[in-house]
C-alpha cells in the first residue's frame, strides 16, 4: 500500500521513500535500559538528527538467533541501510546476515560474528564489530573512591556476562592499588561482591542494595543496566553513595558520584560518521576495534553536559581531577594493564571470593562474596 | 364504599416461555386471612411478589384501599405497609437476629447505626406478641422455627399491616404449626390482613376466612371457607378429584435388606454428633418412614448412609455385605438407590441434557460404554424408555436440557432413573417436596409399587400425611436419636408431633434392633 | 387454536441454527474481536491519524504474507490454550499455564542436553519429558484444590512465580545447559530439535501438526467418552457428580494434570523449534519474566469457546495478527498495541455471549412475528394447552403435572 | 537492635500497599464480587499517581504534597479502572474471574504502550524523593521514634488512617452492613429494598479507590516512584489476594496478613545482616521464592475451614430464584 511513514517517538525525520535507513535491533531489553540498547540508540539518535536521517529501533519477535534474524530481515525490508546490534547475542545472526544482505552496513556491539559452533570467526566487510575496555573504566571508579577514602565498597552487577564482570574485575584492582599508593594496610579495604541475576530495577535488587548500606556499605558500583535504578534509590534512602555504569548517571541521582562509563555513544555515532561523514568506513569495517582509555574510548566523566564551567569530581570529598589525569595516563601508555578475565568454576559466572583475591591478586581488598 | 383493603385487579406477570399469572384479580379484605391455594408453579409466589414489589406485572393494576398505587418494589411494598415471609426465607445467615431484622430500615444517625434503638423496639414486639428470639443470635445457629419467627418479627418491625405468608407451615411441626395459627388469629384480631399460601387444604380450613384457588397461572375462584369443603377444594386446584389416602395392602416384611448398626456423626456446626448412635433395620417388602421436623439429622444420616459424607463410627450392612466404609459407587451398585433430598443440587446436571442425566448412576456400565466411548444410540433408547414409562414431559424428549423443565417433571426423571436401575433398597427423601397434589399422588403410587415389588424402601420426610400415609413403620429422628418407632395404623399426627418435638419417647428401637 | 395441530417441537432451520451454542458462541467471538480493533484503530488514529488506515490494514491481513509464521508462532498458544480451556470445562480456571510451560520447557530442555539418544528418537523424548514437566506443574494446583480446598486461581499464579524462579536457578546452575557469558541457554543439538516443515525463512516444523491433532483428540475426550462425561458433569455440578458416584477429587487432579501437560507440551514445542541458521537453535534466557505464551493461552482460550475446535482456529488467529502487529511497526506503531487488542477481545467475550443473546433475541422477536410457532408461543397458545386437560405433551418448556 | 529496627522500618512501607489492596478486595469480595483485577488496578493507579509525579516534579511542590496529590489521583484512577469491572460483573453478569484477567492483561500492554509512544521507555522514571528520615518530635522518642518515626514513609501512616476508617464503614454503617447482606445473600437484601447492583458497584469501587492507592503507595515505598510495564507489580495484587483470604475477609486480620508477609519479604533480602541465616548461605532464588512459597503454606493450613462470602462469584439475577 502506501509508503510507511515515521510518525510517534521512536523513529522520526521523513523517510525518503526508502523508508528507515538507520536501524537499532534491540536484545531482549528495551532502549531505555540504562545499557547497549540505550547508550547505542542514544548514538544513533544523535547522529541521525544531526543529519536528518531516518531511523528506527526494531523489536524482535523472539528472544533466539532466528529472531534476531528475523528482526534484521524485517529492518530490511522497512528500508535499513545501516543495522546497529547491540550486544553479543547478535553475533550469529549477524554471521548469518552479512552474507545474506551484503549490501547492508551492521554495526555489531560488543561482540564478533561467528557460526554457532564458534568454529568460525568472520567479520566481513560490511561489518564493524565493537568492543570496550571495561576494566579500565571499573579500575579509574574502583580507584576513585578508595583515593575519595572509602573503605567499604560494594559491587553490585546484574548477570554475570564478560562486560558486566571485568567492569568487576577492575573495580577491585582499582581498589587495590588506590589501597596500595595510599599505604593502606592489608584488608583495609571490604568490598562485597553480588550479582542480581537480572538487569531490572525490582524490589529486591533495592532490598540488597539496602542491606548492603545497612551492613555499613558506603558506595556500591551500580553495574546492571536499570538495577542501578534500584541501588540508586537505596542509596537515597540510606544516604549513601553509587557509581553509575556505561553512560554519565549523575543526572539521574544526586547519589551518583561518579560513572564508569564506556563510550558506547560516542562509538555509534564514530562508526556512523565513518560512513556517512569521513568515509572512513574501512578504518572499522571487516574487523574488531577496542574502545579503551588509549583510543579516549572509556573513563569518568569530566565534564557536565550543558554547563561547560560546572565541576564533574564535585560530588567526591579528596579526589580530584588532577588525580584521575594521572592514573588515567597510565592506562593510556599501558603501564597500567588491568586484568580483563580470571578463572570461574561456577556455571553461572559467579566468581567465589578465593578466585577473585587469588586470580586479581588482591590483598589491602578483603571480598564478600553475596 | 368498599371494604378491600388491598385489589390486585387483573394481573398478569409473564416469565420466558411461560405466562406465571394471567389476568388474574384478588381482593383482601382489611382484617380477614385469605388463603391463596394452587399447585405447585400455579403463580402464587409470583403474584405475591408482585404485591410486594419484587416483579413488575405487564398487566393489571394494585388498589390499596380503593386507589391505583404504584408498587416498584420492596420499599414502595413497605410503605404501603405491606410486609411478606417468603417462601424460602431471606435471612443473612452470618447476621443476628437483631441486624437481619432491621436490615434496610436501619435506624441510624449520619449513616451510624443505632442498634440500641433497634433492639428496644424489637424485645417489646417479641414481649407483645408471645415472639420470645434473641436478638444477638446468629441466624445460622437457630432452629427453623426460630427464623420463621425472625421473618415474622420483620414484618411487625416495619409495622406492616398486610402480611403475606409463603408456605410458611411447610418446615414446622403440627405444634409449631399450631401456634403460627394462633399468631395469625391475633394478628387478624389486631385488624392486620393476611395473605397466607400453603398446600395444604386443612390448614385453610382451620384459619382462612376466604380462599383464592390459582390454577396454571389462571384464576379459577374465591370461596368463603365456611360454606366449602376440602374435596371442593382439592377440586378447584387440580380440576380434577384426588384420593387423599394411598390405597396399599398390608406389608409382609421378609428378610433384612439395610441394617443400620451405632451410626453416629459428628456435627458440623456444633461439637455435639449430629446423628448419635443410631441403629435401624429395613426390610424387603416394607416402607420404613424417618420422620422429625427438619435438622434433628435426617440429612446427616442420609449423607453417611448414601455415602456423601463418611461417618464416624458404627456399621451398614446391605444386603448381609458390609458397606461402612464403601464408595458412592460401590453402595449404589450392591443394590441402594437414591433419590435426593435437593434435586437440583444433587439430583441433576441441570445444563445436561435430559437423556445424559438419566444414565449418571450407570453411564460406566458396559451397556453404555465400550472402551470408554459412551454409546449414544444405547443411551438414547434407554433414556426414550424412562421418559415413555414414567410419563416425563419436556420440550424436546431426551435432548430436553435439563433446567428448563419443570421440578415435577424434573423429579420424575429422578425417581424413573432410581427406580429403573436394579436394586434392593431405595432411599427417598422427600419425595414430593415443593411438588403439587398430582405430581404428589403420582410418586406415592411408585414408592408403594417398589414395595410390592419386595424392594425395602426408606422414605424420609417432613410432611405428616406423607408420614401417616405411605409408611408401614415410622422411626421418629429428635436431636439425632431414634426417640421412637410406631405404627401409622394406631398412633395419631398429635402423638408423631409429640415425638417429633421431643416431649415423648420410647425406647422400642434400641430392642427393635435385636 | 388452528396452530395448535403444528407441534412446536419440530423447530424451522435457522431457529435451530441462531440457537445452537456454537453459534452464539462464533458471533459473541466475532463481535468481541470486531471491538478489540476498534479500540486499536482508535489508539492509532489517536497516534498518528495518516497512517492509522494502513496500519490497521497490516494488523489484519500482513499475517496473510507471513502464513508459516503464523502457523509457527500459532503452536505454543494453540497449546496453552488447550492447557486453559479444558480446564475450563471443568470449571477450573488454569491461569498457570505459564509455569507449566516454562516447566515443560525446562524438562524438554533438560532431556536434550543431559541425555544422548539416536537422532530419530531423541526429540521425541524431550517432547514427552515436556508433556510430563507440564504435568507435573499442573498437578499441584490441581491436589490444592482437591485436599486442600485452596482455589485454583491463587495456586497457580503462586506456582507460576515460583515455577519460573526454579527454573531459572536451575538452568543457571547446570554448566552444560547455561552459558553464561551469553545470558542463555546453550544451542540445542539438532537431534534434539523437532523436524522442520523445510519452509524458507521460517521456522516452522511438525510440531503444529501434532499440536492439532492432540486438540482433536481432546476433543474426542471431552465429548465422545465417559471420563469427558464426568468432566463436564463436574464442571457444570460438582454435587451431581459426587452424588453419581464420580471421584471429584481424583478427576480434579486428572483434569489438572492434562491441562498441565498441554501446556508443558506448549512449552517443548517453543523450545524445540529448529532454527532457521545453521548450528543454533531456540534458546531460554533466564531472566525471571513470566512467559507470556502462557497468559496468551487464556486468550485463545475464551475465544475459542473452550471448545479444543474453537482453540485451534483462535490460536492461529490471534498468531496471525501479532504477526501483523509486527509488520505494522513499519507504519511506525508499537507492537504492544496487539497485547491490548488481546486483552480487550478477552474483556468483551467475558460477556460478549449476553451481548449476543439479547442481539439474537431481536432476530427472534423479528422471526417469530413471521412465523408465530418455530419457538415460544404467546402466551395464548401456551394457556390453549395447558388448560386442555390431556393432549398436553406437545407444549414444552412449560410446567405441567399430569 | 539496629537490625531490629531496620526490619521494621522496611517491612512497614511494604505491608501498607498489600494492607490497602487487601482491603479494597475486601470490600469488592464482601459484595459479592471476586476481584481478581486488583493486581490490575494497582499498576494502574500506580500509572496514573507516578505519571502525576513525573509531570509536577519539577514545581517547587512539597514532595509530601506530591505524594498526597498523587495518592488522590490514583485513587482516582483506581476507581475509573474498577467500574470496567463492575460494568462486566455487576450489569453484564460477566464471569467475574475471567473479566479480572482480561484487566490484569490489559494495563501492561497500555503502560508499555504509552510509555514507548511518549518516553521510548518501558514505564515512568520520577525522581522525586518521598522518603522521610526523621519526623520531627515523634522520631526522637526512645524506641517508637526509631521503629516507627524514623527512615519511613507517610504512606505508612495514611496506610494505617484507612485501616481504621474502613474497619469502621464496615462494621458501624448502615452502608457496611448492606454492603455484607449483598455478599451473603443478595436475594435478601433486594427483598428488604436494598439495590443490590448499586452496593456492588459501590464495593467494587472501593477496592479501585484502595487498590489504586495501594498500587501508587508500592510504586512509593518500593519502587521508589518508578513504575514500568514489565515487572510492574511484581504479583502484589495477587498477595494481596492471598492475604485477604489469609485474613478472612476481616479488615484486623488482614493487617495482621499483610504484617506477616511483608516482614517475611524483608527478611528475605536482609538475610545478610541476620548471621545464622547469611552463615546457611542458601541460594538467593529460594528467598526470592520465600513469599511465594509461604503464601501456599499458610493457605494450605487456613482454606480448610476458610469461609469466603457466600454469594462471592454469583452475578445476581434478580428473576433467578
Ligand atoms: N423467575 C422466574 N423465571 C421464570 N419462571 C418463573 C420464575 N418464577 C416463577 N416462574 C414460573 O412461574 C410459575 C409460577 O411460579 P410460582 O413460584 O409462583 O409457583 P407457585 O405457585 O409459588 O408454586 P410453588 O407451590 O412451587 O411455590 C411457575 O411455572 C414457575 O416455574
Ligand atoms: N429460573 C427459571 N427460569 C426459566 N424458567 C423457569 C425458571 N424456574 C422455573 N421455570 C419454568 O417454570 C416451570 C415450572 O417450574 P417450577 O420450578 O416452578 O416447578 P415447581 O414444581 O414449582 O418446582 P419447584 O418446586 O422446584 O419450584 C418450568 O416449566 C420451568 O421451565
Ligand atoms: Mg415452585
Ligand atoms: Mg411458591
Amino acid at each position: 500500500g502506501s509508503t510507511p511513514s515515521a510518525n510517534n517517538a521512536g523513529n522520526s525525520g521523513t523517510p525518503s521513500g526508502g523508508g528507515f535507513e538507520i536501524a537499532l535491533i534491540t536484545d531482549k531489553g528495551n532502549i531505555d535500559d540504562k545499557s547497549f540498547n540505550q547508550g547505542s540508540w542514544e548514538g544513533v539518535v544523535e547522529f541521525a538528527e544531526a543529519n536528518n536521517i531516518t531511523h528506527k529501533y526494531y523489536k524482535p519477535e523472539e528472544a533466539s538467533d532466528a529472531g534476531y534474524l528475523a528482526a534484521i530481515d524485517l529492518a530490511v525490508t522497512g528500508g535499513a541501510k545501516v543495522i546497529v546490534t547491540p550486544g553479543f547475542l547478535f553475533e550469529v545472526p549477524i554471521f548469518e546476515a552479512q552474507t545474506i544482505y551484503p549490501d547492508v552496513k551492521f554495526i555489531l556491539l560488543d561482540g564478533a560474528p561467528h557460526t554457532a559452533d564458534y568454529k568460525t570467526f568472520d567479520t566481513k566487510g560490511n561489518v564493524a564489530s565493537i568492543m570496550y575496555s571495561e576494566e579500565e573504566s571499573g579500575y579509574l571508579a574502583g580507584y576513585a573512591a578508595v583515593m575519595d577514602g572509602m573503605t567499604k565498597l560494594g559491587f553490585m552487577g546484574g548477570m554475570a556476562v564478560p562486560a558486566v564482570q571485568s567492569f568487576g574485575y577492575g573495580y577491585l584492582q582499582g581498589a587495590e592499588a588506590a589501597a596500595a599508593e595510599l599505604g593502606l594496610a592489608d584488608g583495609a579495604i571490604s568490598a562485597i561482591y553480588h550479582y542480581t541475576g537480572d538487569f531490572n530495577e525490582t524490589d529486591n535488587n533495592k532490598a540488597t542494595a539496602k542491606t548492603m548500606y545497612q551492613g555499613g556499605t558506603e558506595v556500591i558500583f551500580a553495574c546492571g543496566g536499570a538495577v542501578g535504578k534500584s541501588v540508586m534509590s537505596a542509596a537515597a534512602e540510606a544516604g549513601k553513595k553509587v557509581i553509575g555504569v556505561d553512560v554519565d548517571q549523575r543526572y539521574d541521582s544526586e547519589t551518583v558520584i561518579t560513572s564508569a562509563t564506556k563510550g558506547l555513544r560516542a562509538s555509534v555515532v564514530q562508526v556512523l560518521e565513518s560512513i556517512y561523514k569521513t568515509d572512513s568506513w574501512s578504518t572499522f569495517a571487516g574487523q574488531t576495534t577496542y574502545f579503551a582509555a588509549a583510543n579516549d574510548g572509556i573513563g569518568l566523566p569530566t565534564a557536565v553536559i550543558g554547563d561547560a564551567k560546572a565541576n564533574a569530581f564535585d560530588r567526591f570529598g579528596k579526589f580530584t581531577v588532577e588525580q584521575y589525569e594521572k592514573v588515567f595516563k597510565s592506562l593510556v601508555d599501558g603501564s597500567v594493564d588491568p586484568i580483563r578475565t580470571i578463572e570461574v568454576k561456577d556455571a553461572n559466572g559467579y566468581a567465589t571470593a578465593d578466585e577473585l583475591v587469588s586470580g586479581l591478586k588482591l590483598s589491602k581488598v578483603t571480598v564478600e562474596v553475596r | 364504599m368498599n371494604d378491600y383493603i388491598i385489589e390486585m385487579l387483573n394481573i398478569t406477570k409473564e416469565f420466558p416461555g411461560i405466562v406465571a399469572n394471567d389476568t388474574i384479580t384478588l381482593r383482601l379484605k382489611k382484617g380477614e386471612i385469605h388463603a391463596l391455594l394452587g399447585e405447585n408453579g400455579a403463580g402464587k409466589s409470583t403474584l405475591m411478589s408482585v404485591l410486594f414489589g419484587l416483579y413488575q406485572p405487564e398487566k393489571g393494576e394494585i388498589r390499596k384501599n380503593g386507589k391505583t398505587v404504584k408498587i416498584n418494589n420492596p420499599n414502595d411494598a413497605n410503605a404501603l405497609g405491606i410486609g411478606m415471609v417468603h417462601q424460602h426465607f431471606k435471612l443473612v445467615e452470618i447476621f443476628t437476629v437483631l441486624e437481619n431484622i432491621m436490615l434496610g430500615v436501619e435506624p441510624h444517625t449520619l449513616g451510624f447505626l443505632q442498634k440500641k434503638k433497634a433492639k428496644e423496639k424489637i424485645v417489646e414486639l417479641s414481649r407483645q406478641y408471645g415472639l420470645e428470639v434473641n436478638p444477638d443470635a446468629i441466624i445460622e445457629k437457630i432452629s427453623v422455627g426460630m427464623q420463621q419467627r425472625v421473618e415474622i418479627l420483620k414484618m411487625l418491625y416495619r409495622d406492616n399491616e398486610i402480611l403475606i405468608f409463603d408456605e410458611p407451615t411447610a418446615v414446622l411441626t403440627p405444634q409449631e404449626i399450631d401456634e403460627l395459627m394462633e399468631i395469625m388469629r391475633r394478628f387478624a384480631q389486631e385488624g392486620k390482613s393476611i395473605l397466607f399460601i400453603t398446600h395444604k387444604l386443612n390448614e385453610i380450613m382451620a384459619v382462612a376466612d376466604r380462599c383464592t384457588v390459582l390454577r396454571k397461572g389462571q384464576y379459577v375462584g374465591t370461596v368463603e371457607i365456611k360454606d366449602t369443603t376440602k374435596e371442593e377444594l382439592s377440586r378447584m386446584m387440580v380440576g380434577r378429584d384426588v384420593s387423599f389416602r394411598v390405597q396399599k395392602e398390608a406389608s409382609k416384611p421378609e428378610r433384612v435388606v439395610l441394617s443400620v448398626r451405632n451410626v453416629s456423626v459428628p456435627s458440623k456446626t456444633s461439637k455435639k454428633n449430629a446423628v448419635n448412635n443410631v441403629s435401624l433395620d429395613v426390610r424387603a417388602g416394607e416402607i420404613v418412614c424417618l420422620a422429625g421436623i427438619d435438622g434433628n439429622g435426617q440429612t446427616e444420616f442420609v449423607s453417611a448412609l448414601t455415602g456423601l459424607e463418611r461417618h464416624t463410627s458404627g456399621t451398614i450392612t446391605l444386603c448381609d455385605q458390609d458397606i461402612s466404609k464403601a464408595s458412592i459407587r460401590t453402595r449404589s451398585k450392591s443394590g441402594m438407590s437414591h433419590i435426593p433430598e435437593d434435586r437440583h443440587k444433587y439430583g441433576l446436571v441441570l445444563d445436561y441434557t435430559l437423556e445424559d442425566n438419566l444414565v449418571i448412576q450407570r453411564y460406566w456400565q458396559p451397556q453404555f460404554q465400550r472402551f470408554g466411548f459412551i454409546r449414544r444410540k444405547a443411551v438414547r433408547a434407554y433414556a426414550e424408555g424412562i421418559i415413555k414409562q414414567y410419563d416425563v414431559r419436556s420440550g424436546q424428549g431426551p435432548i430436553t436440557i435439563a433446567r428448563s423443565m419443570s421440578g415435577g417433571n424434573q423429579q420424575k426423571a429422578i425417581i424413573g432413573r432410581e427406580i429403573d436401575k436394579d436394586h434392593e433398597l431405595l432411599v427417598a427423601v422427600q419425595p414430593t417436596r415443593g411438588l403439587d397434589v398430582g405430581a404428589i399422588e403420582y410418586i406415592h403410587k411408585q414408592l408403594v409399587a417398589r414395595r410390592n415389588a419386595g424392594k425395602a424402601v426408606l422414605l424420609v420426610s417432613l410432611e405428616l400425611d406423607e408420614v401417616m400415609n405411605v409408611s408401614d413403620r415410622i422411626l421418629v429422628m429428635y436431636e439425632g436419636e431414634i426417640v421412637g418407632e410406631l405404627d401409622p395404623k394406631t398412633t395419631t399426627v398429635q402423638e408423631l408431633g409429640l415425638y417429633m418435638s421431643g416431649a415423648k419417647r420410647n425406647q422400642k428401637e434400641g430392642s427393635h434392633a435385636e | 387454536m388452528q396452530n395448535k395441530t403444528i407441534p412446536p417441537s419440530k423447530p424451522s432451520l435457522f431457529h435451530r441454527l441462531i440457537h445452537s451454542k456454537g453459534f452464539s458462541a462464533f458471533t459473541a467471538a466475532l463481535m468481541s474481536i470486531f471491538l478489540g480493533f476498534v479500540f486499536a484503530f482508535l489508539i492509532m488514529a489517536f497516534a498518528s491519524p495518516d497512517n492509522a488506515l494502513s496500519g490497521l490494514q497490516m494488523m489484519l491481513i500482513g499475517g496473510f504474507k507471513r502464513l508459516a509464521d503464523v502457523f509457527y508462532f500459532a503452536t505454543p498458544i494453540l497449546m496453552t490454550g488447550l492447557a486453559v480451556g479444558f480446564a475450563f470445562k471443568m470449571g477450573l480456571f488454569n491461569i498457570g499455564a505459564s509455569g507449566q510451560y516454562t516447566m515443560g520447557m525446562f524438562f524438554a530442555l533438560y532431556v536434550g542436553f543431559m541425555w544422548d539418544l539416536p537422532a530419530g528418537i531423541h526429540w521425541v523424548a524431550c517432547v514427552i519429558a515436556g508433556m510430563i514437566g507440564g504435568l507435573l506443574w499442573g498437578l499441584i494446583p490441581g491436589i490444592f484444590k482437591s485436599l486442600l480446598n485452596v482455589h485454583e486461581v491463587i495456586t497457580s499464579i503462586m506456582f507460576n512465580y515460583i515455577g519460573m524462579y526454579l527454573v531459572d536457578m536451575l538452568i543457571q546452575g547446570n554448566g552444560v545447559m547455561y552459558v553464561s557469558s551469553k545470558t542463555r541457554t546453550a544451542y540445542l543439538p539438532a537431534s534434539a530439535q523437532l523436524p522442520t516443515l523445510g519452509i524458507e525463512h521460517s521456522n516452522a516444523n511438525i510440531s503444529i501438526i501434532l499440536a492439532i491433532i492432540i486438540a482433536i483428540l481432546l476433543y474426542i475426550v471431552l465429548n465422545k467418552t465417559t471420563f469427558g462425561y464426568e468432566l463436564r458433569a463436574t464442571g457444570f455440578n460438582k454435587n451431581a457428580s459426587t452424588y453419581a458416584g464420580m471421584n471429584g477429587k481424583r478427576n480434579i487432579i486428572l483434569t489438572m494434570g492434562i491441562a498441565g501437560a498441554m501446556a508443558g507440551l506448549g512449552g517443548a514445542f517453543a523450545i524445540l523449534a529448529p532454527s532457521t541458521i545453521m548450528g543454533s537453535s531456540m534458546t531460554y534466557e533466564p531472566i525471571n519474566v513470566i512467559a507470556a505464551n502462557g497468559f496468551n493461552g487464556i486468550a485463545v482460550a475464551l475465544l475459542g469457546s473452550n471448545n479444543p475446535l474453537g482453540i485451534i482456529f483462535s490460536a492461529v488467529f490471534i498468531s496471525h495478527i501479532q504477526r501483523g502487529g509486527t509488520l505494522a511497526s513499519l507504519y511506525g506503531y508499537k507492537p504492544e498495541i496487539i497485547d491490548i487488542v488481546i486483552a480487550v477481545i478477552i474483556y468483551f467475550s467475558a460477556f460478549a455471549m449476553l451481548m449476543n443473546t439479547t442481539v439474537v433475541a431481536f432476530f427472534k422477536k423479528l422471526f417469530m412475528r413471521k412465523q408465530p410457532l418455530s419457538s415460544g408461543e404467546t402466551s395464548k397458545e401456551i394457556l390453549a394447552e395447558k388448560i386442555l386437560p390431556k393432549d398436553q405433551d406437545t407444549s414444552g418448556t412449560t410446567k405441567e403435572e399430569a | 537492635m539496629d537490625t531490629v529496627y531496620y526490619l521494621v522500618q522496611n517491612t512497614l512501607p511494604v505491608a501498607i500497599p498489600l494492607l490497602l489492596v487487601a482491603l479494597g478486595g475486601m470490600f469488592s469480595e464482601r459484595s459479592g464480587i471476586i476481584n481478581i483485577a486488583l493486581e490490575g488496578i494497582m499498576l494502574f493507579g500506580a500509572f496514573f499517581g507516578c505519571l502525576f509525579v513525573y509531570f509536577v516534579q519539577g514545581s517547587s511542590l512539597n514532595p509530601q504534597y506530591i505524594l498526597l496529590l498523587g495518592m488522590v489521583v490514583s485513587a482516582l484512577a483506581g476507581i475509573t479502572f474498577s467500574l470496567l469491572l463492575s460494568l462486566a460483573t455487576v450489569t453484564m453478569k460477566a464471569d467475574q474471574t475471567i473479566s479480572g484477567t482480561a484487566l490484569n492483561m490489559l494495563v501492561p500492554g497500555m503502560i508499555l504502550l504509552y510509555a514507548k509512544m511518549s518516553f521510548n521507555s518501558d514505564g515512568i522514571t520520577t525522581n522525586v524523593n518521598f522518603y522521610l528520615r526523621k519526623i520531627p518530635v515523634l522520631g526522637d522518642l526512645p524506641v517508637i521514634g526509631k521503629l516507627f518515626f524514623q527512615n519511613t514513609y507517610i504512606t505508612v501512616y495514611i496506610g494505617f488512617l484507612f485501616l481504621i476508617i474502613a474497619a469502621i464503614i464496615f462494621y458501624k454503617t448502615r452502608f457496611g452492613l448492606r454492603l455484607r447482606a449483598c455478599g451473603e445473600h443478595p436475594h435478601a437484601a433486594d427483598s428488604v429494598g436494598i439495590n443490590v447492583y448499586v452496593m456492588r458497584y459501590a464495593g467494587v469501587s472501593m477496592s479501585g479507590f484502595l487498590g489504586g492507592m495501594g498500587g501508587f503507595f508500592y510504586a512509593v515505598g518500593v519502587m521508589n516512584s518508578n513504575i514500568n510495564g514489565h515487572t510492574g507489580v511484581a504479583g502484589f495484587g495477587f498477595l494481596a489476594l492471598a492475604v485477604m483470604i489469609f485474613g478472612q475477609w476481616k479488615p484486623f486480620q488482614i493487617l495482621l496478613a499483610a504484617l506477616f508477609f511483608a516482614f517475611l519479604r524483608t527478611l528475605a533480602y536482609s538475610i545478610a545482616l541476620i548471621p545464622f541465616l547469611h552463615a546457611l548461605n542458601i541460594n538467593q532464588t529460594f528467598y526470592k521464592m520465600l513469599p511465594y512459597l509461604a503464601t501456599m503454606v499458610v493457605l494450605a493450613f487456613t482454606s480448610q475451614k476458610s469461609r469466603a462470602p457466600k454469594a462471592e462469584g454469583i452475578p445476581y439475577d434478580k428473576s433467578q430464584r
